[in-house]
């Protein structure tokens, strides 16, 4: 798909979302496209980004810049042409009977949760976890939302698995809870479903040469055995990866 | 009417482009992406006689204009290909090539056994460019005297067109080619991935677990170009030519430089639709060219 | 204050960072383009002691992130390399290496003991990746014996730092390190050119008018730093790191996989200030990172 | 030098006229520059372009579509930063008392002229020659101008020397030529240049992989030995090239 490009915005200080062109609504929160953001050569692989909205013949991401990939990406302009594959993976799957998610973020690990916002009925809680301020600006309203810096600018000062752990709705069994981010914040967050015996699911992050499972180098190991991150997941259930 | 069919051994494939090992998966992956009917045929990931977990991440990394990658030939093994993937591949109605591997001579002709008796197999493509653990993980294809050997050991199994794979890792490749066609090989396919290294300078750790890794990609075609050069003044078996193919020009280098076929590997995780579409324009191309059979542009390369 | 001096035999550089030859000419090209005191070398373009005219034409082309050459070795000749370009270059205040090399290993002698007597010649660099008329054309450099021999005698007739250059089409690397530094040279150069090839399709000629050239640029980096890593794991000598280098983070990898010092070439094409930049760069890293001595740096990678 | 690109309008079918802002007015007609039209190392070298004109801060050159490089180059827009290095070379040097100069060009081998005219005082009769009309376009009024396609579709049907030959200042040995343009066409005029005795320079084209003297592969042989194109040309003088 080669969709013209309808927006491109800063989304506080880090981030920038950009729209473009799509035909159709079938997607599911959790999901990612894969973006090529050159016709050269170089940068050669197209790049994983999570669907940040998705409605009305517009799709949306939120993009950081991290490297070559997405800086070239993060400066395309409005009406300039992208080439996007996917949607690919497999989405969050919370139960339909829950009420309430408690949804846990870092950086873009926001965007996913964007998406589900806009295609959920259910309460959505959200702990948003940033090294400073400069991480903060991507969250939109969310029903709850709570904040932790490391430096303690905004919000609790402290990990956001701190805050995530002070929250009436932890010890609540029935709970649910999904998670997208930074591997030590998953990683942490794994480790508290297990030890409070709460239900999640959490999405994972891993370099990616196709997106469609077929390079094998996007494996995780889970008590199944491996799994390709784009195939399998990037959603996994909370209590099965073996970091 | 342009005639794009070429042979390989016994077998004919209506147009020489092909996709490579390990970046097509079981093709059941790209069966909605492209109609896997309207190319030459694909070559399914390495097998081995059992199912294999692969390296340690992470094991991919990107280079300029290529990638690295050590997946560790990560694959369902010979029994899970035949009873799970082969009979829906049969449905596609797809042109299969099977490459395998083994560790010893014994484990390469008894995958060779296994995959002559499976209907819906159409060619093997034996990867020689594994670790031998009998010679101290030696690479099978760093040895011409040892190639041969192991052509003719798997030759004897096998009726199916058999098509030997080469490492570049080599200082010369023709002796290597020529091994292949003295052991019996119907076809050689070049090139594999060339043994390379990155590093994350801000951990200061190989971006690749096992350090070591294949580069492929578009950064190779000229090395890939030149040895499928120097095996097709070297044999006169068909050469099959890899490496960095992304556009319908560097194929139309490997046909002239000598190349019966072509196979397109890392372009795939690209451009998915890559093989058919590559395919779709060197029929364009030869109409434009007023080539009626392409047989006819392999090794038309002018010397002057 | 960051130290950034490295040693190559008995020469002290003021920043790791050269240039390398064949890319950067004799040195005054780049006169107004950087302060050549700012490098930590150059490298000449290689030389011979006669003029020597090179390939036919054409004898460049562009592959992807890199390019193919087949100069040819075309340089003055020692006699006006001597009087011509040498006291120029003085004046300039560069750290100077020749690059040299000869067909039959008397040349070889003859050069070295040229640029032996020749002040404001501060090391020599020996390029064996030239066929070897006495050995029927087969390179200097693909007979780890016949290496060893050749540096020997060179060494015999210079003081100065002798550095020897591999060439990177052999299919391991570390017999011709090892060699190297049993015949007493000071410091390993690696790697030089991949042989490689491209065709035009619309004429169906080679690209490279002697048909196969040298592959340098970004997209042979991978395989450089593989075989530098080689190097530096077999040898005690000094490595310098070459091939692909673009950016600081890319002469970094180099460094950590073990190089001493590295060496730009087919990016002075692109963007002739960059030796400079990039030793520029290299310093304000070792701030930020808090690296007191360069030479920490060097073999710094980390193996889990 | 990073300048901006001030305008990108096309010229005739086939061609663009890209201006963009350079510091200072010392360049010679003939001289060209290096472009490098991505950061990324895809396509990898510069690409030579002559100047084509060169007054107030603003450079221009006429680029043709030919490949990856000049395709990049030319969809950039106003706005957009270039990367030039230059001018290089040697430009056109015809004699002080000449009055008036037979310029042969084709394709974009007008491009120099374009800047001569705006230097020079001389009056320049220009000869273009071009396969069809598709060709043409990138002509500004040079004092006489004469066409021909080798289609007939525009001017004097055949090839530019044919024109060449038949025009009146031919005959008159004190004539000064000069040549831009494919190479064909260039040994074509070497030939009249010197079976017709008359004086003229040329301006030659090479693949060049750095265009200032270091790489040695934009190598042409003259009856002075070997030349590089980009330090001791583009422009050789008529009757010294070895083809
Ligand atoms: C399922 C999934 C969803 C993602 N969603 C988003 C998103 O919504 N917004 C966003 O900004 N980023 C997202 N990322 C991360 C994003 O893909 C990387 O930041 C990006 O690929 C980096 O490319 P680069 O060229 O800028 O960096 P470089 O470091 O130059 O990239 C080099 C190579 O490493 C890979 N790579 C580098 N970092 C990562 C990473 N963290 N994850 C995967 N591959 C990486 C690149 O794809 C590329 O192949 C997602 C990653 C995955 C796997
Ligand atoms: C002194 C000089 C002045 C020039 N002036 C102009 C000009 O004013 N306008 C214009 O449109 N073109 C001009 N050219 C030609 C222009 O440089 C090439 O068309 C361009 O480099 C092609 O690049 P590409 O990526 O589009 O093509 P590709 O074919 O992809 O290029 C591949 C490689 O070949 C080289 N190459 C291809 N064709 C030529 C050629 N004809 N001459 C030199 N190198 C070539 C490229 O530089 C590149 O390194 C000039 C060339 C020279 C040498
Ligand atoms: C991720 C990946 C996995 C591969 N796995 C195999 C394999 O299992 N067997 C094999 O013979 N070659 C394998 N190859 C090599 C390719 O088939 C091909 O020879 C090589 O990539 C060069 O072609 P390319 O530059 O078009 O990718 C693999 C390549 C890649 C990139
Ligand atoms: C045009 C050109 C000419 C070269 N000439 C020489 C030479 O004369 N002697 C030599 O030892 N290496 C020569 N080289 C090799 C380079 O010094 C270097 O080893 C190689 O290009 C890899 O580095 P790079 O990828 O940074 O260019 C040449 C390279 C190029 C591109
Ligand atoms: S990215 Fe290729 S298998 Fe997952
Ligand atoms: S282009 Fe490099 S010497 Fe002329």
């Amino acid at each position: 798909m080669k969709p013209k490009i309808l927006r491109n915005v800063p989304m506080g200080k880090r981030y920038r979302m950009i729209d473009f062109e799509w035909p159709d609504d079938n997607a599911q929160p959790g999901q990612f496209v894969m973006i090529r953001v050159t016709d050269s050569v170089d940068p050669l692989l197209r790049r994983p980004m999570s669907i940040a909205g998705l409605a009305n013949g517009r799709m949306s991401i939120v993009c950081a810049v991290l490297g070559k990939g997405t800086a070239i990406l993060s400066e395309k302009s409005e009406g300039d042409f992208l080439d996007v594959t996917g949607p690919y993976g497999v989405g969050f799957n919370p139960p339909e009977s829950e009420t309430a998610l408690l949804c846990v973020m870092g950086g873009v690990g926001t965007a996913p949760f964007l998406f589900l916002k806009s295609r959920s009925n259910k309460k959505i809680i959200a702990f948003y976890g940033a090294a400073d301020k400069d991480g903060l600006g991507i969250q939109t309203k969310f029903d709850e939302m709570h904040f932790s810096t490391v430096d303690g600018s905004v919000g609790t000062k402290g990990l956001v698995t701190d805050i995530l752990l002070a929250h009436p709705e932890i010890k609540n069994k029935n709970a649910f809870l999904l998670a997208c981010g930074p591997k030590g914040m998953l990683k942490a967050v794994d480790q508290i479903c297990v030890r409070e015996k709460i239900q999640g699911e959490l999405s994972l992050e891993e370099r990616m040469g196709c997106g469609f499972g077929v390079c094998l180098g996007c494996m995780v190991e889970t008590d199944e055995g491996n799994k390709r991150v784009c195939v399998e997941g990037p959603v996994f259930k909370a209590g099965t990866v073996k970091w | 009417m342009v005639n794009l069919k070429v042979r390989i051994g016994s077998l004919e494939l209506s147009n020489p482009i092909m996709s490579a090992s390990g970046t097509f998966g079981y093709g059941l992956e790209f069966a909605d992406k492209l109609d896997l009917k309207k190319i030459g045929a694909f070559v399914t990931k390495g097998l081995s006689l059992k199912k294999r977990l692969g390296n340690q991440m992470p094991r991919i990394c990107e280079t300029p204009a290529g990638m690295i990658n050590s997946i560790g030939l990560e694959n369902v093994g010979m029994d899970a290909f035949e009873t799970e993937k082969l009979p829906l591949i049969h449905k596609t109605g797809a042109v299969v090539m099977a490459n395998f591997f083994g560790e010893t001579e014994e484990e390469y002709v008894e995958s060779a056994r296994r995959l002559e008796a499976m209907d819906g197999v159409h060619a093997l493509e034996m990867n020689v460019s594994c670790p031998n653990v009998e010679k101290g993980g030696i690479e099978f294809g760093s040895d011409p005297a040892f190639l041969e050997k192991l052509t003719k050991a798997v030759k004897k199994v096998v009726k199916k067109p058999l098509i030997v794979k080469l490492s570049p890792n080599v200082a010369d490749i023709r002796p290597f080619a020529s091994a292949v066609e003295n052991g019996g090989g119907d076809a050689i396919s070049a090139i594999n991935t060339l043994k390379g290294m990155s590093i994350d300078v801000k951990s200061r750790t190989p971006k690749i677990k096992r350090v070591f890794g294949g580069l492929s990609g578009p950064a190779i075609k000229p090395v890939a170009l030149r040895m499928v050069y120097e095996c097709c003044n070297t044999v006169k078996i068909p050469v099959i030519g890899i490496g960095g193919i992304a556009s319908l020009n560097d194929a139309l280098e490997f046909l002239m430089a000598g190349a019966t076929a072509v196979q397109i590997g890392t372009m795939n995780f690209v451009e998915p639709e890559i093989c058919q579409r590559i395919a779709g324009e060197l029929s364009a191309w030869c109409v434009a060219e007023g080539v009626s059979d392409i047989t006819t542009v392999t090794g038309s390369l002018k010397i002057a």
